[in-house]
């Protein structure tokens, strides 16, 4: 269904850019009302026929997608879910996209939150992730929910130097000396990658400036498109990389699904689903700013 | 009953949309609808909100704050414009309004928005870190700070009110015109996503939930 | 006014009583956690007022226990108070390893507390003696704004003095101002198409400097169209400001001698939801096709959708506000877009009042002020980070001291 | 006494509530003062909600052009007022909270006030592409320099950004799209937010002074004398 929607939706758009061209040529400016219509194609055709575009990784997106890839399988990766249920609707692709990552390359994933709603996003993720999609991982070994701690930056200083001073048991209870991907790990210092998700405060920023820099651990973020550009000043040098908005998210299920093309064949892409309207609607503003400049030369020169 | 709320709710948007081609009835019963409804929704909102929660709890409660009396006097004396006899009394509660607020934007703006812009523009040039070797922080940095730091002192010589933009400071200005006018594109560009999204979020409503045609 | 330093005669014979009565029970308390693998405890707890508060602040600084190094016994510190004189210590706060103040926000001014710290470690706690008495005090005068004050002094004095000087009557130089040129030329368009004016002071109340900064504008450009034949029409969102702009055009229309055109429904309340007014002045536009639109005060998202509308039914438009965030959205759309500082001067700009222009240079008094700052503070910055050098080093922080405010 | 008095009070609270940031002992006057702004606005309300009244039943008296749409709008406003202050179908009666959920307000507030609301801001989608259109033309060098910023950001947004420019080697990844618009938004554009928000707070300082020292007073309307 979506493939013969693909050839009519493009076909009607660019059709009609290219009407709009010949007309602009001739000088005469496109009514408000065309550009109206092209907009409402752009967003609806893509939503009835859910195309989708395969997004290429831009580089801020890639160093964290190759950091996973290229860690050793078994190394342990921390992901910490600090944002609320309003931010979750587009931080929660990435989130999910980071956690498909480390488990299909056997990571050990330690999950945490320094945000009181991020425990029941994160038990959500664990359900409908890692116990639906990867059945074979065993809780304890490879991946555990360490659950909320309060106390924000505080809780980073602690850890940073004894994760047992903050949290003694799991989310559910029980003692971490109990469970074997605990072995050896005394503090942050052990993880291999640090993942921090959200735009708020304590988010990105918290964590880089309390754990990544003073315990020299790899950092990469996720957060809302809006606090992106606050983040991107730590790029490259205090954080590996950074997912911005639904099109980080895109981005890095493009990537998966490019290079594990059997394990995730049928993995749920949500970002990369609402990549196809905006990405299309981005096209069709970029015609009309390429259309509406030749329009103004051939009316200037028209006019000498 | 969900049905036909679901109904109303496509009704009134697809009304709202009509109005992109052009002025018709439609649209009309759907802004007058809009109009009456929010203005009895804020009316309610204020009346439960400020007048029951604010005022009458403020007064009826164990240590009662009188002070808050000198609003509801200032209030009516702005009711008071219904009488034209003594109608000018109500430049009072409007004066106290606008004392009140110059006051406090004058502090707040000027330590928020002066002070703290300033002093997170005084970076260090060339290399950031504290006696580290000279040319140490990446070409990326020392262009990003130059950039900055130039790009705010410009931009402050652009807005200057009292001296011709001639010679040196006219270069000055025209750099930093540039500069806001980096800023300008580079912030509109980056909300078109968002501005998408909303459209988006209503086209799945009227295809998803309405017309049950998305998947 | 200089602050006498605070003397407090009756306490210094309580505070002695108060160590000697420590040091014993201390003592005692000591031998008591011998048996476990006790940490050393903290040292020297001094509590004192929090400067330049109301009195309900109160700082306790010790130091770090022996054996806090990161490595082993320490794993907190947990903070107790209690009144002058009594025992019955209450833990209010606890502290991370390797930090050695806290700041106790719930206590009552005028009232005596003490405080002592324990070192936590993971078979109990390590009690350190109880420290100083402190009874917090209001301080009249918050010296940590020191720098706020002057510096806000310097600007305020800068426009006080050019407003007063002005008076004088020397012409004072003011740029032109696109957007505020404009004015005369949209107000004749209108004249001549014979179509209404169309003013909006954005979705604000009067309680947004924006807003006020818009209603001063439509003061003077009412005066203008009071001399032409021209209707304003000004839906607004907030009740205040249609009776404060119903005073400014009634005025202005008495100031141009013509009292008789004015009549109050040229300002007209829609409603104070933001979308609901946009939705209203929308059909106004294309209803009523105004040849000019104002657009001068606080503006959120709708400011596009007013602009672009604006824009098909061909009106001048001229825009103005301080929100960053829309600012992008009117200088596309609109034909002149007044740059946030550019809205609060258009007033003095259109009066032409050398007191009110006088304004204008102390606000450049300001910029200068703010330049200097940067210049300083960042070649400063610069030679000391790449050289070190002390004076730069002392006059990079002086700089950076000046200009952050602590509270 | 119309005019003396006004500018007495805009001084002596203007500097009041300047000073007041200094004092501890009254350090939160800023924030009382606000409280008392809306009790004054809730009272204002009756003018402005009056004023809609009388606009609308005017134009339904006389029935002037589009008398039905202010039936609509009076309906509307009664509607809701109705619903909201006599808490009709609330589940907890008089007493119970006014959106609470099953109310005709809360009903009236979904199907109704809240898709409108969505609907209109969702316009801006359609309004940023005419806009984009139209303004971003290289007429002169600002106006290209804008469109040259749009462009790389938009262009940064898309995969075609990527596609584009993917072919720079990796030591110049900095001019690929993607980098530079990263670059765009973390250097020049924080510097020309810096300058505009130093102006603006500068523009509130003057401007505050002007009120506070009665220089500008047209929204008293009492024209200089």
């Amino acid at each position: 269904m979506s493939s013969i929607g693909l050839i009519i939706s493009f076909f009607i758009i660019v059709a009609g850019l290219l009407w709009l061209l010949i007309q602009s040529i001739r000088g005469q400016e496109a009514d408000r009302r065309v550009i109206f219509l092209f907009m409402a194609i752009a967003v609806s055709v893509p939503l009835l026929f859910n195309i989708s575009f395969s997004e290429k990784a831009t580089l801020i997106v890639e160093d964290v997608y190759r950091k996973i890839e290229n860690l050793p399988a078994g190394s342990k990766i921390l992901l910490s879910y600090d944002y609320g249920p309003s931010m979750s609707p587009e931080v929660e692709p990435m989130s999910n996209a980071f956690l498909r990552h480390a488990l299909v390359k056997g990571h050990k994933v330690y999950i945490m939150c320094l945000w009181a709603t991020g425990q029941s996003l994160a038990a959500t993720a664990v359900d409908s992730v890692i116990k639906r999609e990867f059945p074979e991982k065993v809780y304890g070994i490879d991946y555990v929910n360490l659950g909320y701690k309060a106390g924000g930056t505080g809780v980073l200083n602690v850890i940073l130097t004894d994760f047992r001073k903050m949290y003694l048991a799991d989310v559910v209870g029980t003692n971490l000396d109990s469970m074997p991907m605990f072995q050896g790990i005394k503090s942050l210092k052990d993880m291999d990658l640090l993942i921090s998700i959200g735009g708020g405060y304590p988010g990105v920023k918290e964590w880089i400036l309390f754990a990544s820099a003073p315990g020299n651990i790899p950092l990469a973020g996720g957060c809302a498109a809006v606090s992106a550009p606050l983040l991107y000043p730590y790029y490259p040098r205090q954080m590996i990389g950074l997912l911005g908005g639904i099109k980080g998210a895109a981005e890095y299920e493009s990537e998966l699904k490019k290079n594990h093309p059997q394990r995730f064949a049928n993995m749920p892409v949500p970002g990369i689903k609402m990549m196809g309207p905006q990405t299309m609607a981005h096209l069709v503003v970029l015609a009309f700013i390429v259309i509406g400049n030749i329009s103004y030369f051939i009316s200037k020169r028209k006019g000498q | 009953m969900e049905i036909f709320g679901t109904w109303v709710a496509a009704f009134l948007t697809l009304g709202i949309i009509s109005f992109l081609y052009r002025d018709n009835p439609w649209y009309k019963v759907c802004e007058s609808i809009f109009v009456g409804i929010s203005a009895g929704y804020w009316f309610v909102t204020l009346f439960f909100d400020n007048i029951l929660g604010l005022f009458w709890a403020g007064i009826t409660r164990e240590d009662p704050n009188y002070m808050l009396l000198v609003g509801a006097v200032l209030g009516v004396m702005m009711l008071l414009r219904l009488v034209p006899s003594i109608g000018w009394i109500s430049r009072w509660p409007l004066s106290f309004v606008v004392g009140a607020t110059a006051g406090f934007y004058l502090i707040n703006y000027f330590s928020s928005n002066v002070m703290l812009q300033v002093s997170s523009t005084l970076l260090p040039l060339l290399s950031p870190g504290f006696g580290q070797p000279l040319f140490s922080s990446s070409l990326y940095d020392v262009v990003g700070n130059i950039i900055v730091a130039a790009g705010t002192f410009t931009g402050l010589v652009y807005f200057f009110f009292s001296k011709e933009h001639k010679g040196a400071f006219g270069h000055a200005a025209k750099i930093g015109i540039w500069t806001i006018m980096i800023t300008f594109g580079a912030s509109f560009g980056y909300t078109v996503m968002s501005r998408m999204s909303l459209l988006i979020g209503r086209m799945e409503f009227i295809f998803g939930n309405w017309l049950g045609m998305i998947r | 006014m200089t602050v006498t330093r605070k003397s407090k005669p009756f306490l210094t014979p309580i505070i002695l009583v108060l160590v000697f009565l420590v040091f014993l029970s201390a003592s005692l308390f000591a031998q008591e956690t011998a048996s476990g693998i006790s940490v050393a405890p903290p040292a020297n707890v001094v509590a004192s007022d929090f400067n330049y508060d109301r009195g309900e602040q109160a700082e306790v600084r010790w130091k770090l226990s022996s054996d806090d190094n990161g490595s082993a016994g320490v794993i907190g510190y947990e903070i107790f108070r209690a009144g002058v004189g009594s025992e019955d210590f209450v833990s209010v706060g606890l502290a991370l390893p390797g930090e050695s103040y806290f700041l106790d926000k719930d206590v009552q001014k005028g009232v005596g507390y003490v405080y002592k710290v324990a070192a936590l470690y993971s078979g109990g706690q390590s009690f350190s003696d109880v420290s100083n008495a402190v009874i917090p005090e209001l301080e009249m005068i918050n010296w940590n704004l020191l720098n706020l004050f002057i510096i806000g002094l310097l600007i305020a004095a800068s426009v006080i003095y050019f407003i007063s000087h002005a008076k004088k009557g020397r012409k004072l130089f003011i740029r032109k101002i696109a957007g505020l040129e404009a004015i005369d030329e949209a107000i004749g368009r209108a004249t001549e198409m014979g179509r209404p004016i169309l003013f909006i002071p954005g979705i604000n109340d009067m309680d947004d400097v924006q807003t006020i900064a818009g209603i001063t504008i439509l003061g003077r450009v009412a005066r203008m169209v009071a001399d032409y034949d021209i209707k304003i029409n000004m839906p607004v969102s907030r009740s205040i400001v249609m009776t404060t702009a119903r005073e400014t055009i009634k005025e202005a229309y008495a100031g141009a001698g013509r009292p008789d055109a004015y009549n109050d429904d040229m300002v007209r309340y829609v409603t104070d939801e933001q979308f609901g007014y946009v939705a209203a002045v929308d059909g106004i536009m294309v209803r009523e096709k105004p040849a000019t639109c104002f657009y001068l005060g606080a503006f959120f998202a709708e400011s596009l959708i007013l602009a672009e509308t604006g824009n098909s039914i061909g009106a001048i438009q001229i825009a103005g506000t301080a929100q960053p965030a829309q600012l992008p959205f009117f200088v596309a759309a609109c034909d002149y877009t007044l740059i946030g500082e550019e809205l609060f001067a258009a007033s003095a700009y259109l009066s032409n009042e050398p007191k009110q222009l006088g304004s204008l240079k102390g606000q450049d008094i300001g910029k200068s002020l703010a330049m200097i700052i940067i210049i300083i503070g960042v070649i400063s910055a610069t030679i000391s980070r790449a050289w070190g050098g002390s004076f730069f080093i002392w006059l990079s922080e002086f700089v950076n001291k000046i200009s952050t405010i602590q509270n | 006494m119309k005019r003396q008095v006004p500018l007495l009070i805009t001084f002596t609270v203007g500097a009041v509530l300047i000073l007041s940031t200094f004092f501890p002992p009254v350090e939160t006057m800023g924030e009382d003062f606000s409280l008392y702004f809306d009790i004054i606005a809730v009272f204002a309300f009756f003018l402005g909600g009056g004023n809609l009244i009388r606009v609308n039943s005017d134009a339904i008296a006389k029935k002037k052009k589009g008398w039905g749409f202010s039936m609509v709008t009076m309906a509307g406003f009664f509607i809701m007022l109705a619903a909201g202050l006599l808490k009709l179908w609330n589940p907890g009666g008089i007493r119970g909270d006014v959106a609470g959920t099953g109310s005709m307000f809360q009903l009236l507030y979904d199907w109704i006030f809240n898709p409108l609301g969505a609907t209109m801001y969702a316009l801006l989608a359609f309004y940023v592409a005419s806009a984009s259109y139209r303004a971003f033309r290289a007429k002169n060098r600002d106006a290209t320099i804008l469109l040259v910023a749009a462009f790389i950001i938009l262009l940064g947004r898309t995969p075609l950004g990527v596609y584009a420019t993917s072919w720079i080697p990796e030591s110049f990844s900095i001019l690929q799209i993607p980098n530079l618009a990263i670059w765009i938004m973390s250097s020049p554009n924080l510097a020309g937010q810096r300058a505009i928000m130093i102006g603006i707070a500068l523009g509130v300082v003057s401007m505050s002074l002007r009120l506070i020292l009665g220089v500008e007073r047209t929204y008293l309307g009492v024209d200089s004398e």
